[in-house]
């Protein structure tokens, strides 16, 4: 055994593989955060298991000092799901691209937030395939030009966050690259959260998509394009909050609060019981709409891995764990 | 040891003798060393249950059984049409017997159907019992007879024809109850269980006692199967058409508790007890396949001894959910059938990659693609070796029987931890289907698996290397100060770091094949059975054990020079089996495939091999085995 | 060429194989139903191309004398986008089960209708995996006892329409196997439609699962319990439509129209800009509101198959097809 | 015709000489019939691009060009770092040459991290040019050296080191520019670059029309590269630093128009001429992967052509739309790479079942799992031949080299659509990325590929046979009075209706078996360089065609009795193989992966086969082939 600082500080969840992402990256700024909010949340460093898939974003594990994999393109909310069921007190992370989790991998992303399996995703968007040098992915907007739509991409893309509402998550959230305090929050959140959690993570491949999302991150505009959702409040944004959201039917409409009334916003509730405004939220952005970040949805939900296992202590409780018993179940004779 | 007696006298393949003669004279109690019996009806007509019935009473009874089901692979065809065909084919001895037999000796028919698809199946001179009063136009008509085959003379003068109006007798049987006639006639089967019974003077005690507890709950059906299984064997004893009664005394067995089980519920115990030998929990992942879904529905039912089944949304999860589980340290495992092994092949790869120890069960099914669902076949050898990029090894096993896969899941896991391996385990369909009888062990009597999780950080390097498996060390998660990444890019050889060098691609992929070779230090020479030196060898493996052991016993039994010998472990092939094949002349291999194994015996040991193969969905019969070697020896 | 009738009959769609689903099955039903609307769309037969994956309702194309391909599990979409693309003047088909088309298929479903491939989707949602003999399905209710599932299913279901709405759909339906006239118009609309059109139909397993959707079928609580979706009209439903849909903030609720008064429903609309509406209507069912039926949205959108050849053209008119030019294209030197 | 000269003498297995002696003496200029530079420096250093201008240069200036690039498989390594580093290698000839060269005669070096990764490649006695502005102490540094190797005197005294200024001196060249300083430092390649070609005396106006092109919005650039260019040949010029100066003569080639091209934009071509051979649309479908994606953007680029490309969400889904496509009447295929070609094995079952004519590219790379992504391998052979569930075979061919890559493919959908069966090109990282000239075909001395679509519904089967080829009618819908239904399972023969017959079965099995076997019927026999009879048969396939053949002919020229042949299909074999293995005592076979080749023809042929297998990323180079080839000949 060697003896480990009492309480862990960043430098302990870095490895000691040398980063391997372009300069530039927003890979870095997320690994940055990672590593910073990790020893926050006192979980032991040996419980924590970061599982990926194939991309620039999943080499994430590489980099931290937990225990990881790096399995193979799609399949990482698989293994994390088995890792899960034969050890719930681990900590268990998903690391992916729109790619790995959209395309090949898009029916585990989906089956494991459907069962609410207890891990916790986090969906690194840069809308493109950046390790295979640049073909549009299943989040890139149509008209995109990239090595394999020379002629502009013809495919409608998809929204993870509809996704995942569509496979019923129970927590949903997203954030950006760049935005430190809101990503270590919602970090914060989505690993407390007790069954599968979803965080969309805005992130910038300056090599071949770079300014995917400027809207979000450019200093002058970022005020006005972003939408900060918190539980219980009005729905405020613009650079004095000047500006909300309010319903008209089931259209939101961007309003100027002094004249509307801020009594008459739409009220942001995480835990509604039905997944219909996280859904309407989910479809705001450019250009009508500020693109909201934060927590869309968290709610309680029964959880995968703890059903399997009460199931189990259930069946223990009710029968021996007689294993001869059970060889001779039905018929059986004697022979002497 | 097997007796070649009437039964196999009959087969062509001895020259010996045709027929059974069909006599008349008077009744007679015929004592003979085994029967093979075959039900068959629609699957409305209870045939499986009653297929069961008379192999439990006759393994109860004291003789050695083997049974085959013949399900339809349609969920429910329409009633009354070949498509609906539900067979029950049951073979018991005085000896031991490692077949469901070939040709049955009784052949139960419940409908038109059904003697359409199964005569052709019966010996000729078999016994021959239809239900008449089913052989109305309509039945007629759906089975596509224009005319009533029991009125064609040759079937009368081929077979020993008993056309018993089974539906009216049974009616009769049941006069007095007050149930529905549906109700009644569905007690049919049981009329016929009970001449059956008497045909071979069995006991009716357990089948009694079996619908008391079935039927618990209604105790007028109870009543009403219990008259017909009774009425049945009355019938036998009082009708004068049934001249000739036989016995097939019990066969000698080792002391010890029994019961019979087929290959499916035989591998879910063995993987929950190769788990249970480590004391660790088992996670079975699977995605429902013919005919390897039973295995799932099993262990669902064993969670009180922490076995947790996951029903995967495809195979391709459930092999990521089986490395995961790997990886946390659990026994995981997962089962397919042929097109979900194809889906699962590049998670495979990954697991070989990682180096963790699990199990992967491919019960295979007649293929290419999804080829014949329910129907038996051992084409998947191949893929078992080389369906993978790269090179991608890993131990391969197959069992040799029902009861078999018992052994063989606790085997494969053993290779697993002992080397950290994937191991896959080819299962067939026969033998996921067909039972035999099992002396049940106690778990004690069973080695224990050891396994360890080294804790120690100093000097801790994830692919450091155990001298004699070649095994890296299995560190699970939750160990303070060994936080490690595995991946499926290669590596550096000891500390696991992510390397593209020449050199460490070169040794990676040189460890890999070495650890699998590592794997014949640890298992048993090949037996061979008869001589060590012949002018011909019959080598087979899986579920062709059987057949060919009996048909090659029976040829040594009429003094032919000639040996078997059966492959369990097909990678890597046991130390000797180079040896063994240059003292035989010939070595012949019986499989279900174009000549898989073949294929690698002649490569590995540049030997000629007479591949005889077959793919037809069906299991060999002794007798074609048998017919082929003794052309070989001629 | 042999000689065909002009117009043509149910009989012309029955193909001399005999249907091996079990008596009673509601497959049966909706065999019956395509067999009958088909020839009403007037598109000749050979034109006609019916793909599905495994399972009982996959068997669908063996009994339709179409040209057809029994595919392989969960894959169907996959033929069908590459048939459309290779054959854009072909009408289309998929039929699929809630198995094929949301376990192992889920990926392929979700993809063809974010592309919007023109093609037809039926599914056949009976909540349960038929031909492999009765294991839950995703979208088997939680709790159910199944082979798989001894203890009841611990696995939290997803909603096809839900599914589809996640992924972007531009035509998504539900009918059930036993409303014939509902059936044949709703099929109708699907073929119609320029893009995916998923219809689900809810089909009655009487062998592994009878019942599961008896509240839509059985003839006494069958207008209770079912909302006939109208574009343009007001939602109403029950014995004599005496109840209706109203909107409370973005809550559905059931009122007595009498009091509330029809003007103040919930109006259906296909066409919404966004499909807030139909992901609404895709959350009500059992116990506290009737189950929608219908289509619950119908958009233009571009279509996946017609801008590829729309490339494919655009191309040709701005360049010649000359092949020996694009051998040369880049550095040559001739060698004499 | 090759030529053994001083490069290939100075390969330690031809035991004659030792290093080309450091000379000293005044500038002369030597003729050479090869030679082999290396280009390397950081991922932002331009080396493609330098390598590929002298590429074509020399191309067109009438050399044999044989290149390969070697990317860092990271994106974008940090700068300066051993990952970062990126390659070119260039083999240019007066004669035929096959590949890109063993050891560099010199190596360009942009900073200390490529002299780090690259100086072992440079044979002893090499050029050694390297930008001495790069080595200062943070550059070491982050290459891992602690001293300064420019002064390390072993390295002065093994080869003939020039530490050039080259940042220094192109900043200076370009001194009346009006250009940021970062700007002009990014022409010091084109500085390295002129250099170069002073010292083989190449004309530089190729290269300065390309810049033009090239940069024809920016003159500013445009201007400073030309100017980076001529300054670095006038540097060799008039440094007295360079002593000699080497010509390379143009090699024979036989006369038409030639370009330089790499083993995907061949494929790609291949593909879309023979869609074209047919006027058929081309449907391409794919998942893109390394090494393989850059078919996918090729083909993009040519919807003028009637190239339709789909971007799958996943390569199972790029394989049921090539089914799809192919069903509808397309030339349909898809391209992959191993781990992508596990996930198609399931649907590559369903065509051959459904016996639909469509191509499934796999190009090698270094496995198992995701293993080398960016290195080559030969080690998916077996995978190819036996990767899926039942008896699945399928045609599998191997282009030699980068521009057979496109006859290949024509070759590929030739068998596919004669035969009706998908067809397997197992492609290499080798081939794909390395470019050769290739001469320019004229589609018309093409032969067309004649394609059937029956549409006469009399009698009409959907399973019935051609004669000759045992294809089944490939019917296209649309067509009136055809329609008919395909599926996975089994068949009926004739009809084509689900069956689970055994002897149906059987009969299919067996048909597929045979249709891939006719396929033998039009393909060339295998042809042998060399003697006809001879103690030695060097066997090869894919690519390592190049090595084995120069290795060969060496030997060959030196007077030793040895034979090669090259194998480009590989399933079925040609129908001589068998014979010629006969004609020689031994048969040696080099392959990228554990014996994959061999273990076929051990089992085939039962001939002892000397399997010199190597798995290292790195292609065979002539040396080690030569020199075990040696061995077995002493
Ligand atoms: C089975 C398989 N198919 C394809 C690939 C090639 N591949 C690697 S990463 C990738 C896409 C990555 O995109 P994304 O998930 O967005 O990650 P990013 O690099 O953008 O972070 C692909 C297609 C692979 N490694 N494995
Ligand atoms: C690759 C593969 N995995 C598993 C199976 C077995 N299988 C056949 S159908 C089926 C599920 C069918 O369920 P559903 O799609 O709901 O069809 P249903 O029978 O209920 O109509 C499964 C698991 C298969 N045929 N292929
Ligand atoms: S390619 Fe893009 S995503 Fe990948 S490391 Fe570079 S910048 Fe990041
Ligand atoms: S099993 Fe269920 S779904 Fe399948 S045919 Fe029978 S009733 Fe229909
Ligand atoms: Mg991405
Ligand atoms: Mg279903």
């Amino acid at each position: 055994m060697t003896t480990r600082p009492a309480t862990l500080t960043r430098k302990d969840f870095a490895s000691d593989q040398d980063v391997r992402w372009c300069p530039g990256c927003g890979n870095n700024a997320i690994l940055a955060q990672v590593q910073k909010t990790l020893p926050e949340l006192g979980i032991p460093r040996e419980n924590i298991v970061m599982i990926s898939g194939i991309g620039c974003s999943s080499r994430f594990p590489y980099y931290m000092d937990t225990y990881g994999i790096h399995t193979i393109h799609g399949r990482a909310p698989t293994v994390a799901m088995g890792l899960k069921c034969a050890r719930p007190e681990l900590q268990v992370w998903v690391v992916t691209g729109d790619g790995d989790a959209l395309a090949i991998g898009g029916n585990h992303f989906s089956h494991a937030l459907r069962r609410n399996v207890d891990i916790n995703m986090l969906l690194f968007n840069n809308r493109i395939y950046g390790l295979t040098k640049g073909q549009y992915s299943p989040t890139t907007p149509p008209g995109i030009r990239t090595l394999s739509s020379p002629d502009g991409s013809i495919e409608n893309p998809v929204n993870p966050i509809g996704v995942a509402i569509g496979s019923e998550a129970s927590f949903i959230a997203r954030t950006v690259d760049v935005f430190q305090k809101h990503m270590a929050a919602v970090l914060r959140r989505a690993a407390e959260h007790r069954g599968a959690s979803l965080v969309e993570i805005a992130q910038n491949c300056i090599i071949f998509n770079d300014g995917a999302w400027a809207h979000l991150t450019d200093p002058d505009s970022r005020l006005e394009n972003v939408l900060y959702l918190e539980h219980g409040k009005p729905m405020r944004f613009g650079r004095q909050g000047e500006k909300g959201i309010r319903l008209n039917g089931l259209v939101p409409e961007v309003v100027e609060v002094a004249a509307a009334g801020e009594e008459n916003l739409l009220v942001h509730d995480e835990q509604a019981a039905e997944p219909t405004l996280a859904y309407l939220l989910s479809r705001m952005g450019p250009p009508d709409y500020p693109t909201p970040v934060g927590v869309f949805r968290a709610i309680d939900k029964p959880v995968y891995s703890r059903l399997l296992m009460e199931q189990v202590q259930g069946a223990q409780a009710r029968a021996e764990p007689d294993l001869d018993a059970l060889y001779r179940q039905g018929e059986t004779w004697d022979v002497t | 040891m097997i007796r070649c007696d009437s039964r196999h006298i009959s087969q062509q393949w001895f020259y010996t003798t045709g027929p059974v003669p069909v006599t008349g004279r008077a009744r007679v109690i015929e004592s003979l060393q085994q029967a093979t019996i075959l039900f068959c009806g629609d699957s409305g007509d209870g045939m499986q249950l009653t297929g069961n019935q008379l192999t439990a009473t006759s393994a109860v009874y004291g003789n050695d059984v083997s049974t085959l089901p013949d399900y339809p692979s349609e969920i429910r065809a329409p009633a009354g049409s070949l498509a609906g065909v539900s067979a029950f084919q049951l073979h018991f001895a005085s000896h031991e017997i490692h077949t469901p037999g070939d040709h049955p000796d009784v052949l139960v028919a419940m409908n038109p159907a059904s003697l359409k698809v199964y005569l052709p199946r019966l010996q000729p001179g078999g016994v021959l019992i239809v239900d008449r009063d089913a052989f109305a136009t309509r039945g007629l008509a759906r089975a596509g007879y224009d005319s009533n085959p029991l009125d064609d003379p040759a079937i009368a003068s081929r077979y020993r024809l008993h056309a018993v109006p089974l539906l009216t007798l049974t009616q009769q049987a049941l006069e007095g109850l007050d149930l529905k006639r549906s109700a009644k006639a569905r007690c049919k089967n049981f009329f016929a269980l009970g001449l059956v019974y008497w045909l071979y003077d069995r006991p009716l005690q357990q089948s009694l006692d079996w619908i008391g507890q079935k039927f618990a709950r209604s105790p007028d059906v109870a009543e009403a199967n219990r008259l017909a299984l009774q009425a049945g064997f009355h019938y036998g004893e009082t009708s004068e058409a049934f001249d000739v009664q036989w016995q097939v005394a019990p066969a000698p067995a080792s002391p010890g508790t029994w019961r019979t089980i087929n290959g499916n519920e035989a591998v879910a115990l063995g993987l929950l007890t190769a788990a249970r030998l480590a004391d660790k929990p088992l996670v079975y992942s699977s995605y429902p396949i013919t005919p390897a879904s039973e295995v799932l529905h099993h262990l669902a039912r064993w969670k009180h001894l922490d076995a947790r089944t996951i029903q995967a949304e495809d195979e391709i999860a459930a092999m990521g959910a089986t490395i995961g589980a790997a990886y946390g340290g659990a026994f995981a495992a997962t089962g397919t059938s042929g097109p979900g092994l194809c889906l699962k092949s590049e998670a495979i790869n990954l697991a070989i990659m990682l180096e963790l120890p699990l199990v992967i069960l491919n019960v295979q099914r007649g293929g290419p693609s999804t080829g014949l669902p329910t129907k038996t076949e051992q084409g998947d050898l191949l893929q078992a070796m080389y369906g993978r990029n790269g090179e991608s090894p890993l131990p391969v096993l197959a069992p040799a029987g029902p009861a078999d896969c018992f052994y063989v899941a606790i085997e494969a896991f053993r290779i697993a931890v002992r080397h950290m391996t994937p191991v896959l385990v080819l299962g067939e369909g026969l033998l996921a289907n067909s039972s035999e009888p099992w002396r049940i062990p106690a778990l004690r009597e069973l080695e224990p698996i050891d396994v360890r999780h080294p804790d120690d950080p100093v000097g801790f390097q994830p692919y450091s290397r155990e001298a004699g498996t070649l095994a890296r060390p299995w560190v699970v998660p939750g160990t303070p100060g060994m936080e490690h990444r595995l991946g499926g890019l290669e590596k550096q050889p000891g500390t696991g770091a992510v390397s593209y060098a020449p050199e460490d691609h070169a040794q990676m992929c040189a460890l890999r094949r070495d650890k699998v070779a590592r794997v014949a230090d640890f298992i048993p020479d090949l037996e061979v059975t008869g001589p060590a030196e012949a002018p011909l060898l019959v080598l087979s493996w899986g579920g062709t054990r059987g057949a060919a052991l009996t048909a090659i016993e029976c040829l040594q039994q009429q003094g032919r020079d000639v040996a078997h010998a059966h492959l369990r472990y097909l990678n890597p092939f046991p130390r000797n089996l180079g040896d063994v094949l240059k003292r035989y002349g010939t070595v012949m291999i019986p499989e279900l495939n174009h000549g898989q194994l073949a294929m690698l015996i002649r490569a590995t040991y540049l030997v000629e091999v007479v591949s005889f193969s077959r793919v037809g969905g069906r299991p060999f019969s002794i007798a074609e085995i048998g017919a082929r070697a003794g052309e070989l020896l001629a």
